[in-house]
């Protein structure tokens, strides 16, 4: 104790001795604090973009969600799809100085897998489509995975950020007794100091094992560039432009579209687009007595302009699409991205034939989600255009979350948070409703399509069966998937390298301090 | 030569005049009574005189003149400094004219600090002397208390000796001892007049209370509507009234009634043993003993008897006229009401009791209800028993107001009636059913002089009218002279003597009856 | 008396202006005040609008009057709640005294000690999120306030000789309240009805900007001034328009009260 | 005296637990599961299922209350559902930025308004009392969070004097840390000094017409030592009642103030929780305020004696 105390004493000395070092703080804003630092275990969309940071699996996603090579030198599977060999890089090492062996990588697995740990992905390593059977150690480098039957899933979900990809962190991370204490992981950062409700600091790991090449997604060159990383919570969004023009952060991961026209025309500002990988829909419940005709879903559907309803919810910065997989990933064609024209006089003979007679539709909203909002305003507006009435129910996030969950709604104006793998962008709201009333489209044949894209190994092949569901999904219409939400990544002038991805929260490797 | 000089002082209150045209002059060491009825501007006199008039009066013109000085002359400094050691000023309310935020100590030692140079020792022993010389008991450390630890007659003391101690050549005393009960009252006097003897003080008495001129006052000025009526010493003022007006307020001092035979009959109520009691103050822990405010009376009062029942301050007197109404629950004993006993009966029976018996209360401010017309106040009674029609209801009511001297004034409500109005319409409210038996609580103590005479009048005439039994609880043994037949004496919640009122009056047999007689001031000359 | 009157003027005109603007909302607006129009985002003042747009292009001045017709109507039905529930645990407790009055008033006292948000936010929630959810809730938690001011003025009333005379003509205690007790609360329950109704205006829009009052599309002024906060900087009159009539409305509300208060009690006239 | 205080205290254990009961059951009457706001769209049901037993919600009711208590007698608040971080620190750490907010408010609100509204009081009626009382009025209908709004738009936006987010604690940097609560404090204030004018004038005006203020005059006591020494302890009275009401109320308030400062402090958490259905940290948030209610109140009346030694705390 006496010595760390020491140590810190020299560490503020030095930083004080050294101004040029004092300056290698990157300020990053964060919209709410981190739940743990465990990673995949108890979690949010923060949780995961800290932990990111820290730990590294097996495997990562790139920027187009395709899985590329991690902590293993490569993948290599099995003809019958159903072994998995990862055999592990050389000179990877621990922030505590210890080199990674093949045992740590099972001793993480085996937490992962119990129950009790309440790790995020068990269900899905233990599902009729992925079964994760055994998890072997040949050697000290080598690392074998078997399944049940093989799936399409099974690398993407090692490899998924809500996952915690599976990182891989030292046992040394636990208490004596099991439970977490604080993340060693191999990243290119290690945690420093968290103060909660106030910001979450990470310093550089300078034993850090970078992979060659550009940075991708999660995967590629990560090399830490910077000594020290502060996420500062900055909940409200005003509050965070004016922090960032204040130059009290540096980077802006998340601006609102309706703050570009601003933050563009501000010399010094630049501001780094990607498209995400969310999905912004808007639900109806096939079971309810009106919506249960098809005639009267369509009717709604062709009474939206979605590509004006788009411009204006997202500011320009999105493009509207009608398929749930989004616009950035690898199994997205152009078919998917055909948006059908509004047809009004269409729209009010379908709802006529299908006995609407000026009942009021409840459309369920929140306002925890702006966009949420701005939908369900903009959909009642349109709708009354075609002579269909309907109202708001403006609701807490817990309640509609709650409702979504039992399937109590009408419509609902809701928001899927990003999904990497396509199977999984159908399987969001794709399933039975007897058994998950959550599930927006209960259709056995679309079922057993949807299960045949999670054993599909070959690309192509998949994305054929992608495109025929996306046109029975145009057929149906059990939900209007409206666009993909986009990153608007903002940072003066001295940051350099930043880059928004796919998924909202920021990257700092590669990111460098220029005065 | 004079201390106080006021001439031609006319007060007044936005347009209008309170006070007109007022001279008089204080001689050294004299004590001149300002006397008058409610209204007549003899304290907004006092308070001009000390240049404390409160918001809303001004001084419109006059002059007073303070040891031969123009008050008006004077800064506001110079006239500070010569409030205290020059002229001093006893309040009325003893609740409300000590500060109760500060100990005793501290208030008496503020005057002697301002205008004396004495340290802070001579200054602390100058109060002990001074506490002790009012009769305090263990003044030093009393010098410590809080003035609510006092009762009134206790602070009115420690009031008058934070005054007296800066020797004030002037002691002007507002109504002193008119909150205060009999016995305390003529304690508190005599204190006062003997205090201003020793230091030489002049008094300006102002007063409403006749015996109290006639025992203390030099010379007396009596005021009417804001101006001088007739002024003179004391003593042959009273005696000889030149004014019409003097004349009006000795004629409304109470003079014996004769005594009546009455016929003899079984009790109309009687109370056996009758004890009351009071919850103590419990918390969430503890009970505390209950306080008994009457222990183990008998009481009988017969048919058309008028029974007065007389006693200082907490005697129990009140509590014990409301218990034989069953206002207050019994402790212990019963309650016969024509030889049935009420204790406790409910329901019908209850009812037919209080259908039976009525009650006049002391306060005629807050005893009618301010939100009734007149005619409705006094109709309410007749509610019960049911089945009188309304306009029936109003037209009785209306009978009766007549007959209580208030005819065609029906439909005003209480606030635009005088007080001895009001009491009026709560006469008539209890008599309007006709009841066998009437509790007077102080009924007319709160009345200026004049108007209580009428009052008296009213109540004996109805009385001798309708034949009810009374029970007249006073502290005011002139009341008891006019009225009663009977009179009960209490004390500490037990009777202490009882018999026929010339007896009691004339040959009391108890010390406290004694004690009270003397303090009740009475014209020794007229009487 | 002076100022009496200049209350009772200043009061009068705010409040009856902003009652006359709720009442012309009831028959006119300049446009519909929940009609959006995405192309005419967070426009400033023109002669088309005269408030300008916010940010679905919806009409300021419109939302504006339209917000007026809601609050004034939570707050009129809300004060009316808080007065029922208040006024009859206030008779209770202040009347009968002894036992219940010590439970009702270990309720009471539970109720104040309970921040108003979470009492709305669980009666919102429970009976789901509506204009009659709202006036529930607040009236629920305003009418602990009533019932002590009640239970106060009963206290002091039923100790008021024409209360026992009213006993001693032989009257039922029922009647006694109603006919002898009750009138009384009237004045000290106009003064707090008439605070009480800028409170309710207040916590609506508190509520409102805190994401739990009034749900939107409806306008309040509240959620009009919570939704108008990501544009303090860009549209500031967005913020400012419906917190100046809430002030307004508030003045008004107080100096009817000061009115009220100086009227019915001559004490403080004097 | 501290067997008084004491006395106090468990005479609020009844109230205390009401309020502890009450707000348990009240929360989960509301629909919504921490379980799946925590899991989000993605959650499936077996997933839920396990989360909820290993928050201890797959108990009944009853149970889960009856463990609650138990707990909370051996002085144990429980932990966040979401944070996993204990809710006893968590309270206290957040209070301490509520409380700084609040006691500074209000001591200048008293400051402030206690000597305006005596002095607007001695002079009843002239044009200061006007202007005193005008202002007072104005202040108390003047919404406190559309005026921090206000103020941050003017002194933090336009002019940048503060900044417009965040918190540093003073043990880091008391100068900054002023910089940040600056404008809070303003707000509540300013919000404040409106009631206590308008009470401090009143109950003043009642005490000026009392007799012993007479009589202190009467003895030649000068004006400004009546006015301190006569009237203010009994015109305090009071409004101390009232300042220990502001106090309880600002606690309930302060939510819509640290929502418009970015404050983290105690209401946002409570909002914050009722929000993520944090049970834990609501139901102690809410007994902590209950708590510090009753010993407000309790301060304020062990320090009336000292105004009005009349009401003795026995």
């Amino acid at each position: 104790m006496k010595f760390r105390t020491a140590l810190a004493a020299l560490a503020t000395a030095c930083a004080l001795a050294a101004p040029a070092a004092a300056q290698d703080l990157l300020r990053i804003r964060m919209n709410a604090d981190i739940r743990s630092t465990d990673p995949g275990v108890n979690r949010d969309a923060n949780t995961d973009g800290i932990a990111w940071h820290i730990v590294e699996g097996l495997v990562a996603l790139r920027d187009d969600a395709t899985v590329a090579q991690m902590l293993a030198e490569r993948v290599d599977v099995s003809p019958d799809g159903l072994t998995y060999t990862f055999p592990l890089r050389a000179g990877v090492r621990f922030h505590n100085g210890q080199a990674l062996t093949s045992a740590d990588v099972a001793f993480a697995m085996q937490r992962y897998m119990r129950r009790e740990t309440n790790w995020r992905c068990r269900a899905d390593l233990d599902s009729a489509a992925t079964r994760l059977t055994a998890v072997e150690t040949p050697d000290d480098r080598t690392v074998v995975m078997r399944l049940e039957k093989p799936s399409a899933l099974f690398l993407t979900i090692l490899a998924r950020p809500d996952c915690g990809q599976a990182g891989i962190w030292h046992r040394d991370s636990l208490n004596a007794d099991g439970s977490w204490r604080a993340p060693i992981g191999t990243g290119p950062f290690r945690l420093g100091e968290w103060r909660r409700g106030q910001f979450v600091e990470l310093t550089r790991f300078a034993d850090y094992a970078a992979l060659p090449g550009e940075p991708t997604g999660l995967a590629g060159n990560k090399t830490p560039l910077v000594e020290r990383v502060r996420f500062t919570i900055i909940p409200d969004e005003a509050a965070s432009r004016a922090a960032l023009i204040a130059g009290n952060i540096d980077i802006l991961p998340d601006a609102r579209s309706r703050d570009l026209p601003d933050l563009r025309a501000r010399p010094g500002f630049s501001v780094h687009s990607a498209p995400s990988m969310d999905l912004q829909t808007v639900l109806m419940q096939t079971r309810d007595p009106l919506l249960q005709d098809v005639r009267m879903r369509r009717a709604i559907a062709l009474a939206l302009d979605v590509p004006e309803l788009v411009r204006a919810v997202s500011e320009g910065g999105s493009r509207p699409s009608r398929s749930p997989i989004p616009p950035g990933s690898a199994f997205n064609t152009p078919a998917m991205l055909e948006v059908p024209p509004r047809d009004l006089a269409q729209a009010r003979r379908l709802a006529q034939e299908a006995g609407y007679r000026g009942q009021k539709l409840r459309i369920i909203t929140t306002r925890r989600y702006e966009a949420f909002y701005e939908i369900a305003v903009v959909v009642q507006d349109m709708l009354k255009e075609a002579g269909i009435e309907s109202e708001l129910e403006v609701l807490e996030w817990a309640t509609q979350l709650d409702r979504y969950s039992r399937g109590d709604y009408q419509m609902m104006a809701f928001g899927f948070s990003a999904r990497l793998d396509p199977s999984l962008s159908f399987e969001m709201f794709t399933g039975p409703k007897a058994t998950q009333p959550r599930k927006a489209w209960d259709n056995p044949a679309v079922q057993a399509m949807l299960d045949q894209t999670m054993a599909e190994g070959d690309p192509a092949r998949r994305r054929s069966l992608f495109e025929a569901m996306q046109a029975r999904l145009m057929e149906e219409v059990p939900i209007i998937a409206l666009y993909s939400s986009t990153t608007h990544g903002v940072t003066p002038r001295h940051v350099q390298g930043y880059r928004s991805w796919a998924v909202d929260a920021p990257r700092a490797w590669g990111v460098r301090i220029v005065r | 030569m004079s201390v106080l000089e006021v001439a031609a002082l006319r007060i007044a209150a936005g347009m209008r005049e309170v006070v007109r045209d007022l001279s008089f002059t204080v001689a050294e060491g004299e004590t001149l009574a300002l006397v008058g009825e409610s209204g007549s501007g003899k304290s907004a006199t006092a308070r001009a005189v000390i240049g404390l008039l409160p918001p809303g009066l001004r001084q419109s013109g006059g002059r007073i003149a303070f040891a031969g000085q123009g008050l008006s002359a004077l800064s506001p400094a110079r006239l500070r400094a010569l409030r205290g050691p020059g002229m001093g000023m006893v309040f009325q309310e003893p609740m409300t004219s000590l500060n109760p935020a500060q100990r005793i100590g501290a208030q008496m030692e503020e005057g002697l600090a301002l205008h004396r140079t004495l340290d802070a020792r001579s200054r602390r022993q100058a109060c002990i002397a001074m506490l002790e010389r009012v009769g305090i008991t263990d003044p030093e450390r009393r010098l410590q208390a809080f003035p609510h630890e006092f009762s009134g007659g206790m602070r009115q003391r420690i009031m008058l000796a934070s005054v007296m101690l800066l020797r004030p050549r002037l002691l002007i005393a507002d109504e002193p001892t008119t909150a205060l009960d009999t016995l305390t009252q003529a304690e508190v006097l005599s204190l006062m007049k003997e205090l201003a003897r020793e230091q030489g003080s002049a008094i300006l008495l102002i007063t409403h209370d006749l015996g109290l001129v006639a025992r203390h006052a030099d010379r007396a000025l009596v005021m009417q509507a804001g101006q001088a009526v007739e002024e003179g010493a004391a003593a042959p003022l009273l005696a000889a009234p030149r004014q019409p007006y003097t004349q009006a307020l000795v004629a409304a001092l109470p003079r014996r009634g004769p005594s009546r035979a009455l016929p003899q009959a079984a009790p109309l109520i009687e109370a056996r043993d009758l004890s009351v009691a009071y919850p103590g103050r419990g918390g969430w822990f503890r009970r505390a003993a209950p306080m008994q405010a009457v222990q183990g009376v008998s009481l009988s009062i017969h048919p058309g008897e008028v029974v007065a029942l007389v006693g200082g301050s907490g005697s129990g007197k009140t509590t014990l006229g409301r218990a034989m109404l069953r206002l207050l629950p019994a402790s212990g004993g019963s309650l016969l009401f024509r030889g049935q006993d009420v204790t406790a009966s409910t329901g019908p029976a209850l009812l037919d009791f209080r259908l039976a018996c009525q009650i006049v209360f002391q306060d005629p401010y807050s005893s009618l209800d301010p939100r009734m017309r007149v005619r409705d106040i006094v109709a309410e009674p007749l509610r019960l028993p049911a089945g009188m029609p309304i306009p029936e209801r109003q037209r009785r009511a209306e009978a009766m107001l007549a007959e209580v001297g208030l005819g065609g004034l029906g439909d005003r409500y209480p606030h635009a009636l005088s007080g001895g109005q009001r009491q009026r319409v709560a006469i008539a409210r209890a008599l309007v059913r006709n009841p066998a038996f009437v509790v007077a609580d102080e009924a007319v103590s709160a009345l200026d002089a004049t108007v209580r005479k009428q009052v008296i009048a009213l109540l004996r005439d109805q009385q001798r009218k309708r034949g009810f039994a009374c029970l007249f609880v006073t502290h005011d043994l002139g009341v008891v002279e006019e009225i009663a037949d009977r009179v009960v004496v209490m004390q500490s919640g037990r009777i202490v003597e009882e018999g026929p009122r010339d007896q009691v009056l004339d040959a009391p047999a108890h010390d406290y009856t004694r004690a009270l007689l003397d303090a009740s001031l009475r014209l020794p000359a007229t009487a | 008396m002076m100022r009496l009157r200049l209350n009772l003027v200043i009061g009068g005109t705010l409040m009856g202006a902003v009652l006359a603007l709720a009442v012309l909302a009831l028959a006119w607006t300049p446009y519909d005040p929940t009609r959006t129009n995405l192309r005419r985002r967070l426009r400033p003042p023109s002669a088309d609008y005269w408030l300008g747009t916010d940010e679905f292009g919806r009409d300021v001045a419109s939302r504006l009057m339209a917000g007026a017709v809601t609050s004034l109507g939570v707050a009129a039905a809300t004060v009316l709640v808080a007065l029922a529930i208040g006024i009859a645990i206030g008779l209770a407790s202040g009347f009968l005294r002894g036992w219940v009055d010590r439970v009702l008033g270990a309720v009471n006292d539970t109720l104040l000690a309970f921040p108003g948000i979470l009492l709305a936010l669980g009666l919102l929630a429970v009976i789901g999120p509506s204009r009659s959810g709202i006036v529930l809730a607040l009236g629920l938690a305003y009418a602990p306030t009533v019932a002590r001011v009640v239970r106060g003025s009963v206290l002091s009333i039923r100790e008021r000789e024409f209360v026992e005379a009213s006993r001693a003509l032989g009257n039922s205690e029922a009647y006694t309240l109603l006919r002898h007790v009750l009138p009384h609360t009237a004045a000290p329950v106009t003064v707090l009805a008439t605070s009480l109704f800028g409170w309710v205006i207040l916590s609506e829009s508190a509520l409102s900007f805190l994401g739990l009052g009034v749900p939107p599309p409806a306008a309040t002024w509240g959620n009009m001034l919570a939704s108008a906060r990501p544009f303090m900087q860009e549209a500031p009159l967005l913020s400012i328009a419906p917190g100046a009539l809430i002030a307004i409305c508030l003045l008004g509300a107080n100096l009817l009260g000061d009115a009220l208060r100086d009227l019915l009690d001559p004490r403080d006239g004097a | 005296m501290a067997l008084y205080v004491l006395k106090r205290l468990l005479a609020a254990i009844p109230t205390l637990l009401l309020v502890a009961a009450s707000v348990f059951f009240l929360m989960r009457l509301i629909p919504g599961d921490p379980a799946l706001l925590v899991l989000g769209d993605a959650a499936t049901p077996e997933a839920i299922a396990d989360l909820r037993a290993s928050m201890g919600l797959d108990r009944t009711l009853p149970v889960q209350f009856a463990l609650w208590l138990s707990q909370l007698l051996g002085g144990d608040l429980g932990f966040s559902i979401t944070s996993g971080e204990a809710v006893g620190p968590l309270i206290l750490d957040r209070f301490g930025v509520t409380a700084a907010i609040v006691l500074a408010a209000v001591a200048i609100a008293v400051l402030l308004a206690v000597p305006a509204g005596m002095l607007a009081a001695w002079k009843q009626g002239s044009w200061g009392d006007i202007a005193a009382v005008s202002l007072a009025t104005l202040l108390l209908s003047i919404p406190s969070f559309w005026l921090g709004l206000i103020l941050l738009l003017v002194f933090g936006l336009k002019l940048g004097w503060v900044p417009v987010v965040g918190y540093v604690t003073f043990a880091e940097n008391p100068w900054a840390a002023l910089h940040y609560i600056l404008l809070p404090i303003a707000t509540l204030a300013l919000v404040e000094i409106g009631v206590l004018i308008r009470m401090a004038r009143a109950s003043t005006i009642e005490v000026l017409r009392l007799d012993y203020i007479a009589h202190a005059r009467a003895k030649g006591v000068p004006e400004s030592r009546v006015l301190l020494r006569h009237a203010f302890p009994n015109a305090f009275a009071p409004t101390l009642t009232l300042v220990g009401l502001v106090l309880g109320n600002l606690l309930g308030g302060i939510a819509v103030i640290e929502t418009v400062f970015t404050l983290p402090g105690l209401g946002r958490l409570l909002v914050d929780a009722i929000f993520a259905r944090d049970y834990p940290v609501i139901q102690g948030v809410m007994l902590f305020i209950a708590l510090v209610y009753v010993s407000v109140n309790l301060a304020v009346d062990l320090l009336y004696p000292v105004f009005d030694p009349r009401v003795a705390a026995e």
